[in-house]
Parts: structure tokens; sequence; C-alpha cells
């Protein structure tokens, strides 16, 4: 299998480890995958708060490249770089005036084609739990999973079509190929405040706090996430929980990360040393604590 | 309160030609304030916002901290029971804001996006370290998030350097000619 | 030929968007026509005088109204052609209002249809012919269907008038959800009290036959002559024997069921009976649930039974009755706020959980929490653990407009009933705190609003202006997320339970049964009236009546009301022997009839009957089609079949299209 | 009337219980939609002929619209049926005689359906807009002669 990889500027950066681990992955599983060739930053967070235009624009230079690149299928595992691609293509779609100025901003027409645009959660879906069954090497039975699918993951629904819109499931589907069990909670699509992850850092260390302890006391001692701005604020912000006092450490792990344990990958190979809340060796395996 | 009269190009026509929706369709249920994670923190409620747009407040609209601090999660859109795109007119008010030269009440974010094009602009993609440095060289709020970004740039997971992409005049060339397309518009 | 033209303004209504004036000078020219006066407002007696005068002095044979829709008129302009001796059926109206003035804004263009209209029906009405009007005879027996208070009410009425009755009722029971209710606004009538007398009036009427635990199968035939099949479900119990002395029920060692009639916040056993007084008392076997049904053991109740009332071989029967008019009034069902499959147009609510919180209720098990004969005695206890929960969050307005999870309309019902949920529950919980969260209060009714500020003035309700966008569990609470958008702040509220006035919608099988009965329905399967104004409980098919919350959402005092009216209506038609129908029925040309009787596939009626032809010896000369006038509808399917063009349907021959087609100009 | 200001005659042939009143439906509600719109009232689509059709295209309707009740709610519970299956076999006749199918359109519209019967005619209007006008008339007009 050989699929299109839009990683998107995180995951050069802050995510790295996210980038590190989908690639581990993918090797593992016998999946390739064919970076868009210069590939350029999708906008997100900024461009669609100063203009419309340029916030599909920008998008649709990737889209342009990888259609010029001959894929018709790519991964965007950043669930922003996902929501803006696919909304860009949705309103492109339905609106040819709009496309009409995009294609002049770009100076070229858009790809005839049509490009499916995948988050990290529908890619694994796509290689199917059974490989994943077939390909697990290690029983995570010690981990207690609250899988967060933020809010850009499912949003919005008309356009994604991926899973419940209020309270998906999909990523907990995926996630139990692991063995480990995935906790029911609150939480699930809360917004975490990603986009003033850097303008307003007191509110997102609250709304990070609020969703850590309902993981907690959902009885999670792990988050698992699909999306690079997620993963820096919870797991970030939680260097600032324990000054505020009373914090307890809890691991938030990108999706791939915890799909390469289950692969028998190593900690390092899936890039889990660069968190600031580690996940404690023996965690993975260590039978569960008994639960209230 | 002057009504705006139904004849005149007001805000209201500029909202729908970039989000394709009637501000008229909201009836003030307050769900999206109610659902929104942002909303303590913001100075006015977002189903007020609408509230102004539609009573033809729009400075007030357009001068709030609310239509900066919204996060765009699209907790409102998704629960609105009129499907109202809360957060594509959100998007729209900051666009219409700007273009109106109305200063941002929330300096922070307006900062934040505008450090975050200049990365784009300049590098083809968001270069972290040169956006923090010229977000906190906007805002003066130079030590914050100083103990967090030293540990980042250990890890490895902020460069020093920027990563250029091999055709930057591309994407410059698609802010320009943006910039030359809205301009046209509205002329 | 000498025709008539009379264009309308209807006020302003017509003459602001076409030219009247214009057209009736235009119409003036038109061969054949004689005269043509436009007037403010034609329906009006001096209107009428233009036309009946004109047709005594001028001698008309043929009048075009130019007016508003025939579904409004054509009968009044009718019956003034007929006063003054025209036959009615040379009146034909051009519909100026709906179809023209009233849906285009260009005042030539407008114009300029008007004309066209009316010189169709110029074209088409010198073609009419004279009709006289069918007579059939009328059945004076009235068949409900639903017998919940609407059809209750309706029963009665039709019957203490003197006649028949024929009452359906799907369920075990009649009483329908008001059997259910606590008390009802705003008189805080115990519901129970109220209704219980009538449903034993019903069972001990000499006139009313009850047919429980039975569906209408099958409607055949027309106003005053309908044919009805009813398919009585197999019950297991055989009626006639049982006594109703409940000695199945309690030995009957499946218990675990859940119970309809209590929302599923109670058990009931495999052979029950829905609630205590219920209409007929003979209990039903759950078949989906009876031991005996499943594996074949058991059998305990055919045991215990002094009368051998328990059939395990007992099979759906069918019954068929003649029936006159149709009263139907098949009630709503409460919206779920349940997952829906992807592809549903209605959603449900996963913001609140989708329905996975049990203490998260609708109105109806809150009636049954409150009620006296409820699971808990009328005592508040929430469902989880049964403790008396000391915050209760009422919400308004859940599906109902909301068109997002699929529903516009307003539920109508659910302000009153929160603000009565919300009184009963502070009368019974002194130390509880109740919130209402609400959009608007539409209290219109007589004590209504006055109803609504006693909850808040004197039980203390506290109401909040606003939709809530979040229920969650935590700790043993539900967090309520909600906005006060009066005040202008959130608000969250720890509640121990959560009451959801849930839209009311239409029955699931709502849609099928208007197919069966011939009724239109609108998006929302709601049965659709003639006119929502002046002809409010009548359907499109004569001799059909509407009552209740099948119609849209309704209260008690207006379900009851238009079970009334209905019933009224039903008595109107049985007030006379026969019945004049319509004479636009098919008519066989028997000397060019061929006799192949593709007409007789195609009718949907059984009106083509075969006519033998016979010489004076009595030679058979051929056999022919015929219409039984009776029995034809006028659908005119057998005239665009016939291939000989030998039967017509009076009133739209081919003649008379092919002239309107022609006028097109 | 010259090129540019020529506008298409629609005829639409729709039956008394569901079309018809959910036209007046739009009508009460006043919702507006394009002039060019001449209805004929039949009791059902059931008794729609064919030629009724043929004859609206020889009088120089640039497209015809046949509306009824939808599947299932036919007042005379099957006339629209009929309809349909006369129909399914007179489009191939039309094709056949050279009338472009966008010419004539078939809907369901029920009573309570104001807003589509409005859609459908502004529809039908735009279709046979861009079409511009129906010039086969004379053909069939012809044939009509050679009939008659």
């Amino acid at each position: 299998m050989k699929i299109g990889y839009f990683p998107g500027c995180s995951l050069g950066g802050t995510a790295k480890e996210f980038d590190i681990s989908l690639r581990a992955v993918m090797k593992a599983l016998g999946v390739e995958l064919v970076e868009i060739d210069d590939w350029s930053c999708c906008g997100a967070s900024s461009a669609h708060a100063s203009s419309h235009l340029l916030a599909v624009s920008l998008p649709a230079r990737n889209l342009l490249l990888a259609g010029q690149q001959g894929l018709t299928e790519i991964v965007a595992p950043c669930a922003a770089c996902y929501s803006r691609l696919v909304i860009a293509q949705h309103e492109v779609a339905n609106d040819a005036g709009l496309k009409a100025k995009v294609e002049r901003a770009i100076e070229s027409p858009l790809p005839a084609g049509e490009i499916r645009i995948l988050n990290v959660v529908q890619l694994f879906e796509r290689i199917g739990p059974e490989k994943l069954q077939a390909a697990k090497r290690v029983d995570l039975a010690g981990l207690s999973i609250a899988a967060y699918y933020g809010c850009l993951l499912v949003r919005p629904h008309e356009i994604t079509g991926f899973d419940d819109v209020e309270q998906p499931v999909i990523m907990d589907a995926i996630l139990a190929a692991t063995g480990a069990r995935l906790v029911d909670w609150n939480f699930k699509t809360e917004c975490c405040g990603g986009a003033h992850s850097i303008s307003h850092k007191p509110i997102v260390t609250k709304l990070s706090k609020k969703i850590l302890d309902d993981a907690r006391q959902s009885g999670a001692n792990v988050v698992a996430v699909a999306c690079p701005m997620c993963h820096s604020n919870l797991d970030m912000r939680q260097v600032e929980l324990r000054k505020e006092g009373g914090h307890q450490d809890l691991p938030v792990l990108y999706l791939t990360e915890l799909l390469g344990l289950a692969l028998g990958l190593g900690r390092k190979e899936l890039g889990l040393d660069l968190h600031f809340v580690r996940l404690p060796e023996q965690a993975q395996t260590a039978p569960q604590e008994n639960r209230a | 309160m002057k009504p705006a009269h139904a004849h005149e190009h007001t805000l209201v026509d500029d909202i729908n030609e970039l989000t394709h929706q009637d501000p008229a369709l909201c009836y003030q249920c307050g769900k999206c304030s109610a659902g929104c994670p942002i909303r303590e923190f913001m100075d006015v409620a977002p189903n007020k916002v609408v509230r102004y747009v539609q009573l033809g407040l729009f400075d007030k609209a357009l001068q709030s901290a609310t239509i900066w601090l919204c996060a765009g999660c699209q907790t409102c859109s998704t629960r609105c029971p009129k499907s109202f795109e809360l957060a594509a007119f959100m998007d729209a008010l900051r666009e219409l804001a700007q273009e109106r030269g109305i200063e941002p009440s929330d300096q922070a974010v307006y900062k934040f996006h505008q450090a975050f094009l200049k990365q784009l602009r300049h590098h083809g993609r968001l270069y972290e370290m040169g956006l923090i440095r010229d977000f906190k060289l906007s805002t003066f709020k130079l030590m914050q998030d100083v103990d967090v970004a030293p540990a980042m740039l250990l890890k490895g997971k902020i460069g020093l350097f920027p990563h250029n992409i091999k055709n930057r005049e591309a994407v410059r060339r698609i802010f320009k000619n943006v910039e030359t397309i809205e301009k046209e518009e509205h002329s | 030929m000498k025709i008539g033209v009379y264009i309308c303004y209807c006020g302003e209504n017509i003459g602001r968007t076409v030219d009247c004036a214009a057209v009736a000078k235009a119409c003036a020219e038109l061969p054949g026509v004689v005269d043509s006066v436009d007037y403010k407002y034609m329906c009006s007696d001096p209107g009428q005088n233009i036309i009946k005068n004109a047709i005594r002095e001028k001698g008309l044979q043929g009048v075009v109204v130019a007016s508003c829709s025939p579904h409004m008129h054509e009968k009044t302009f009718r019956r003034a052609c007929s006063d003054s001796g025209l036959n009615p059926f040379l009146c034909e109206i051009a519909n100026l209002r709906e179809h023209c003035s009233w849906v285009h804004e260009d005042v030539p263009a407008a114009t300029r249809k008007a004309i066209d209209l009316v010189r169709m029906a110029v074209e088409k009405v010198k073609r009419n012919g004279e009709l006289e009007p069918i007579r059939v005879p009328v059945t004076k027996r009235a068949l409900v269907v639903g017998g919940g208070i609407a059809g209750i009410q309706a029963a009665l009425d039709v019957a203490n008038a003197g006649f028949e009755v024929v009452l359906v009722e799907k369920e075990p029971s009649i009483g329908g959800h008001m059997s259910q209710l606590s008390e009802t606004f705003p008189t805080l009538d115990c519901s129970q009290c109220i209704l219980t007398p009538r449903m034993v009036e019903v069972y001990q009427h000499p006139r009313i036959k009850l047919l429980s635990y039975s569906e209408v199968e099958k409607v055949e035939g027309f106003i005053g002559n309908f044919k009805v099949t009813i398919r009585r479900k197999a019950r297991s119990v055989i009626e006639e024997r049982c006594t109703g002395c409940g000695l199945c029920v309690q030995k009957c060692p499946t218990k675990k069921a859940p119970s309809e009639f209590e929302q599923g916040l109670a058990k009931r056993p495999a052979i029950y009976v829905p609630f205590p007084q219920a209409v007929p008392n003979k209990p039903v076997i759950d078949r989906n649930v009876c031991t005996h049904f499943r594996t074949g053991k058991c059998g305990i109740c055919k045991k215990v039974c002094g009368r051998d009332a328990i059939d395990f071989e007992q099979q759906d029967q069918f019954v068929t009755e003649d029936i006159g008019a149709i009263i139907v009034a098949t009630g709503y069902q409460l919206y779920s706020i349940s997952k829906k499959p992807d592809d549903s147009a209605i959603k449900g609510y996963g913001e609140y959980g989708y329905g996975k919180y049990p203490d998260v209720i609708d109105g109806l098990q809150f009636e049954r929490i409150a009620s006296a004969s409820g699971p808990s005695s009328g005592e508040i206890r929430r469902p989880s653990d049964q403790k008396e929960p000391k915050k209760v969050v009422f919400i308004q307005c859940v599906g109902s407009r909301d068109e997002a999870k699929g529903f516009t309309y307003c539920s109508k019902i659910c302000c009153m009933y929160t603000a009565k949920h919300a009184m009963l529950y502070k009368h019974k919980v002194h130390d509880g705190e109740a919130y209402v969260f609400y959009m608007d209060i539409r209290a219109g009714g007589k004590m209504y609003e006055e109803f609504v500020r006693r909850a808040i003035e004197e039980d203390g309700v506290k109401y909040i202006r606003g939709r809530v966008s979040r229920i969650y569990p935590s700790g043993g609470k539900y967090i309520v997320k909600g906005e006060d958008t009066l005040a202008g702040e959130p608000i969250e509220i720890d509640a121990d339970m959560v009451v959801l006035a849930t839209a009311m919608i239409a029955q699931p099988n709502a849609q099928k049964l208007a197919q069966v009965l011939g009724v239109p329905y609108d998006g929302y399967g709601f049965y659709q009236e003639v006119h929502p104004k002046l002809r409010p409980v009548e359907v499109s098919t004569a001799g059909i009546f509407l009552a209740g919350a099948c119609q849209s959402p309704k209260d008690i005092p207006e379900a009851v009301a238009m079970a009334s009216a209905a019933a009224s209506k039903a008595l109107v038609l049985f007030g006379s022997d026969q019945l004049e129908r319509e004479p636009t029925v098919a008519k066989v040309n028997e000397a060019t009839c061929i006799g192949c009787f593709y007409c007789q596939k195609v009718c949907a009626y059984n009106a083509i009957e075969v006519k033998e032809i016979r010489d004076r010896k009595g030679n058979l000369v051929k056999t022919v089609a015929s219409v039984n006038p009776g029995l034809c509808q006028g659908c005119g399917t057998c005239n665009a079949t016939c291939p000989s063009k030998s039967i017509e349907l009076l009133g739209y021959t081919d003649e008379q299209i092919f002239a309107e087609i022609t006028a097109l100009g | 009337m010259s090129e540019s200001n020529w506008e298409p005659k629609i005829v639409a042939i729709v039956c008394n219980w569901c079309t018809y009143t959910g036209a007046d439906l739009a009508g009460t509600s006043r919702m507006k939609y394009q002039p060019n719109v001449r209805i004929i009232k039949l009791p059902c689509t059931g008794r729609i002929d064919p030629v009724f059709i043929l004859k609206a295209f020889e009088r120089g309707a640039d497209g015809v619209l046949v509306s009824g009740c939808h599947p299932g709610d036919c007042h005379y519970n099957a006339g629209n049926f009929h309809a349909r299956r006369r129909w399914m076999l007179f489009r191939d006749l039309l094709d056949f005689v050279g009338i472009e199918p966008e010419r004539l359109q078939f809907s369901w519209v029920s009573a309570s359906e104001g807003r589509k019967w409005v859609d459908v005619i502004n529809g039908v209007t735009d279709a046979v807009r861009a079409r511009g006008p129906f010039t086969g008339y004379q053909a069939i007009n012809k044939e009509f002669v050679a009939h008659e």
C-alpha cells in the first residue's frame, strides 16, 4: 500500500515524535508514505482569521502539488491541517466563484481528479484492524486509554463525514487492538484551545486541566491524541500544572506511539522520550491498578 | 441604536458573501455560548455578537474581543439548532474588522496571527522559533514560555533555523495574488 | 356561444399584481365572450349578483370566474350559477390568486399570464356539458382509528348521537398517552381520574364496538360507503372467556419485560394488562418474551386459568366492517434523543448522551415518576439509584425547533407540561431546586400564562432563557452547561436528574397508515387537513376526518375539541340518507367500445362492469364496458388507457383538455 | 418577439390533489417563482394522455412539466403509478420524435410542498431557457395533420 503524506509544519517541529512514530508504524505495517514534494503550510490556524481566500488558497496549493504528483489519497496527520485541507476541498467543489479566485491565486487550475484526504484515524481504519491485530507483538494490558479526538477531527461533520460528532468511537476501536482498556469519558471532543497556545497560555492551561482531570477521573492512565496542537497543550501545560500543585502527571501519547508500542517498536524509535510527561517504563504491560 | 436600512450595503452583505449564510438565521437560543470552551474568557457572549450584527450595531461586534478569542473549534456550529456556522461567522468578522481598520480588541491573538502569517510568507512553512520570537517582540511578553521553549529546543522539537521550502516564491505569490483579488473586490 | 368572464381583484390580493381592468378588456375580445367584467370582490353578494344577473339577462351558456383557487370558491360560484338556472358545471375558475398574483411580482408578466389563464378556461368551458349530481346511499356507521382521548371523545359523541361506532386501537388497551399522565395542566386534575370514566363509558356503550389490539389493514370504497378490513392481532387470550381476574398475570414466571406503560421504568410479565384501569381489562401475551412461545415449555398461565381463556394457537384474524365515515385519531409519539442511523434526516442528541444516562429522562417518564400509580408511587425518585433528586433541570425544545436534528416546528405543549413538571416536583420535594431552560414561553390558552407565572412566582422555579449545549455525568451528578442569554452569563448546574421536553412527533407508522387510508401527510408525517383555518378536520379524501395530535402537536383540550368537531362532521354526513357526489365520472361510448376491458384492469375502484348488448331478439351483439357511477371516483386513468378512445371522464374530456392546450396562445 | 427578450413557455400538467394544492400552498405562502408556467389541472396524473404533451409542444410550448403525487400517496391509490408506467414508454418516443428530454420533466410535488413546487418551476424554466425556443413544433404539426 502506498499513500501520499502531508506532514504539515508541526510534524517537523513541536510534533516531531508524531512524524517519527507515524513513519515507524507505517514501515512496520508495510505502508509506503510518499511525501508531497515541496509542500507548504496549510495556513492553520491563522490564515482563516485574516482572509477567507488565503485560507482556501494555501491548502489548495498542496492539493495541486499532490495532484501533479499523481497522488489520489493523502494522509494529513495533524488535525488542523486535515481540517483546512478538507474544508478547502469542499469549498472549491461547491463554489465555482471561489474556485476561480483560488485558481487565480495559485496561478494554476486545480487538479480535476478527486483526492481523498484522510486523517490519521481514518488512515488506520483504511489499513484495517485485522492488519494491526496480525502485526501486534506486545499487549498493552497495563494501559487505560482516554482517546481524545479534539475538535477538528470530527468537525464539521457535514464535510468530514467522520465518526459520530459528539460521541466518536473509531479511534477507540483502533486502539482496542493494542489490548489496552479504553475508558468512556466526557471530553472526547472538548476543545483544548489549541489556537491560543502561544497567545493566551492561561486559557489553554485551564482548558487542558479540565480535560486531563476528567480523563483521570474516568480511570485513564494515558491520553491518546491525534493532533499536534492537542498534544503540545495537554503535554506541555502539565509543566505549569505541576507548579500550581496538586497535579498528577498523566502521559499524553500520539495514537501512532501507542500502536507502535503494541507493534513492539522501541520507545526511542517512537520518540517517546520527547514528551514532557513520560510514560513510565513499566506502565504499558503492568497489571492494571484497582479502580473504584 | 440606529437600525440599518435594508437596501444599503452593510456588514451583513459582506458576511453573506464570505459565509453564504444570513445572520438573520440565528434565533438567539444561546446554545453556542452555552457550549463555548472559551466563553468565560470572552467579553461578549458569542450569541450576543450575532445579536449586535442583527441589530446593525456593527462596531460593537467588530470591537469585541470575542471575535479574536474564538478558537474556531466549531462546537457551536456542530450543535446549532439552525445549523448556523458561527465559527465561519467569527472568521468573517475578524477578516472584516481588519479590512475596516478596526483595532483588534485582543492584541495577543492578533499579533500571533500576524507573526504566524509572516513566517509563512517568508519561509513557506511555519518557522516556530521565528513565530515565538516575533510574537514575543510584538507583545512584550518576553518571559512567558521561557521555561518551556529551551526544553523544546533541547529535545530538538523546535529548530533554531527555518525550514525553507524550495519554491518560496510560489507561496509569496499566493499572498500577493490574494491581496490583489481582495483589493479589486473592494474597489 | 355566450360566455361571461368575471375578474376578481380580491381586494388588493389580485389587483396589486394583475391589471384586472386590462384583463377584462382583453377577455372581452375573446371569441364567444359576451360579457367581461372586473369587480373588487366577486365572492361577495354584489359580486355574485353581477354573475347571476348576467346569466339571466344575457342568456349566458358558460361562466368563467377569474379569482382565487377553485379549492376556495368553486362551490360558491357554481351555486351562484345554478341559482340563476345555469347548470353549475358550466362554470370554470381561472386561478389568478394562488397561481398568479401571489407568486409573481412583475405586473405586465402577471397580467399576460392572467389573460392566458382566462383564455384557457373560456375555451374549456365552451366544451363543458351539463352534468347532474350522482346520488349514493350513506352507511350511517363510523370507524374511529385510535383509542386515545381524541378517539374516545369522537367515538362517544357519534355513539351518543345514535349511530354505531367501530373503535380500533392498536394497543391492548384504550387510553393512549393521557392514561400515562400524572396531573394535567392548568388545573392539576388527576389524569386518570378524569379519563377512566370515559374509557369505561366506551366499553359499556351499546353502540360502540371496541376492537383493541387491532389495526386497520385495508380501506376500500368511498365516502358513505367504505369497506374496512381490520386485523385483530392474536392476543393469545380469548376475550369472551377471560374475566380479567389477573391470576395468569400474577403467576407468570417471566417478569423482566420493560413495561411500555411505565416508559421502561418498571418491568412487567410476559402475560400482562398494560395498567390496572385498562379497558378492556383483558391480558395479552407478549410472544417475544413468553417462555412458552420461545421454548415451548412453561404454560403456567394456561394451567391456572379457570376459564380456559388462554389460547397459544390463536392467529391474527381479519374482520371487515361497512363504514360511512372514518375519524383518524392516531395520536403522536415522543421523539427519542438516541443515536439515529447515519443516513437518517433526524439526528439524536449526542451532546445530551444519546439517552445513555439513566437520570436524563423524557417528559412521559417524568409523568410516570410523578404519578401516584407509577413505579415509585408518586414519590420523586431518580431511576439510577432511587434517590430523591434535590436539583432537577428541565430542558424545553429538545428536538422541537431544532432543524439540525430534524424538526423545525414547535411542539406546542412542552412549555405547559414543563411548568407543570417543575411545579409537581416542587410540591413533592420542598427543599428541591427546579431549573427550566427555555427559549420562549408559549402559554397561549385559558389560564395558561397564569399557570406558568405561578410556577415561577409561587413555587420558585428558576427559569433560564437559553438552550443547553451539553449534559455529562460527573461524580453522581449531571453537569448541565447552559447560558443565561438574558444576563449574558454562562451557567453550569450540577443536577441530580434532567428532564427533557422532547418533541411530539408523528407515529412511527403514520405514513403507512396514511397510504392505507388515502390521507395526505406533511413532511413530518402529520396528517394534512384540507384548509388550515376553514376546514381543519377534513382531509382531501371525502368522508375521512382528523382528530387530535395525528394532525399536529396538541394538548388535551384541543384534541378533545377537534375530536368533537370530527364527530360532528361525521354526524353531518349521517344526517342525510343519500349523498350527492360530483358527477365528474367516467362514461363509456358503447358504440365504439371494443370490449377490451383495459379500463377494468387499471381501475382501482372496481367501477368498470361488463355489459352485454343484445339485439331485440335477445342475441348477444357484443360486450362492452360500463361504469358504475356510484363507485367511480373520477381519476380518469381509464380514459388515458382506452385504446379506442371510448371512455371519457366527464368534466375532463380529451376535447376539453385539447381546447385548453390549444388556447395557450 | 425578438431573440433577446424571448421567454420560454412552460405548460404544467398537474393533478388536482397533490401538485395543484401544493402550488396553491406556494401562493398562500407568498413564495415567488418565474411567471412562465401555465397550469392545466387534471384529477390525477393517471388521466394524462401522452398526446396532451405532444399537443402542448405543437401549440408552441417550449417545455412541459408533469407533476403529481408522490409514489404511494396517490389520492386514487394507483393513478400516478399508471402514469409513471405510461411515462416510461413515452419518454423514449419523445426522444425518437426529436424533442430533447430536458424539455419534458416529471416530478412529485405533494400538497404540503409549496417550496418544492417553486424550486421545480424555477428549475424547469431555467433549464428550458438555457435550451432556447422549441422549434420542432412544425414537424409535430405535420404528424397531427397526417393523423387527423
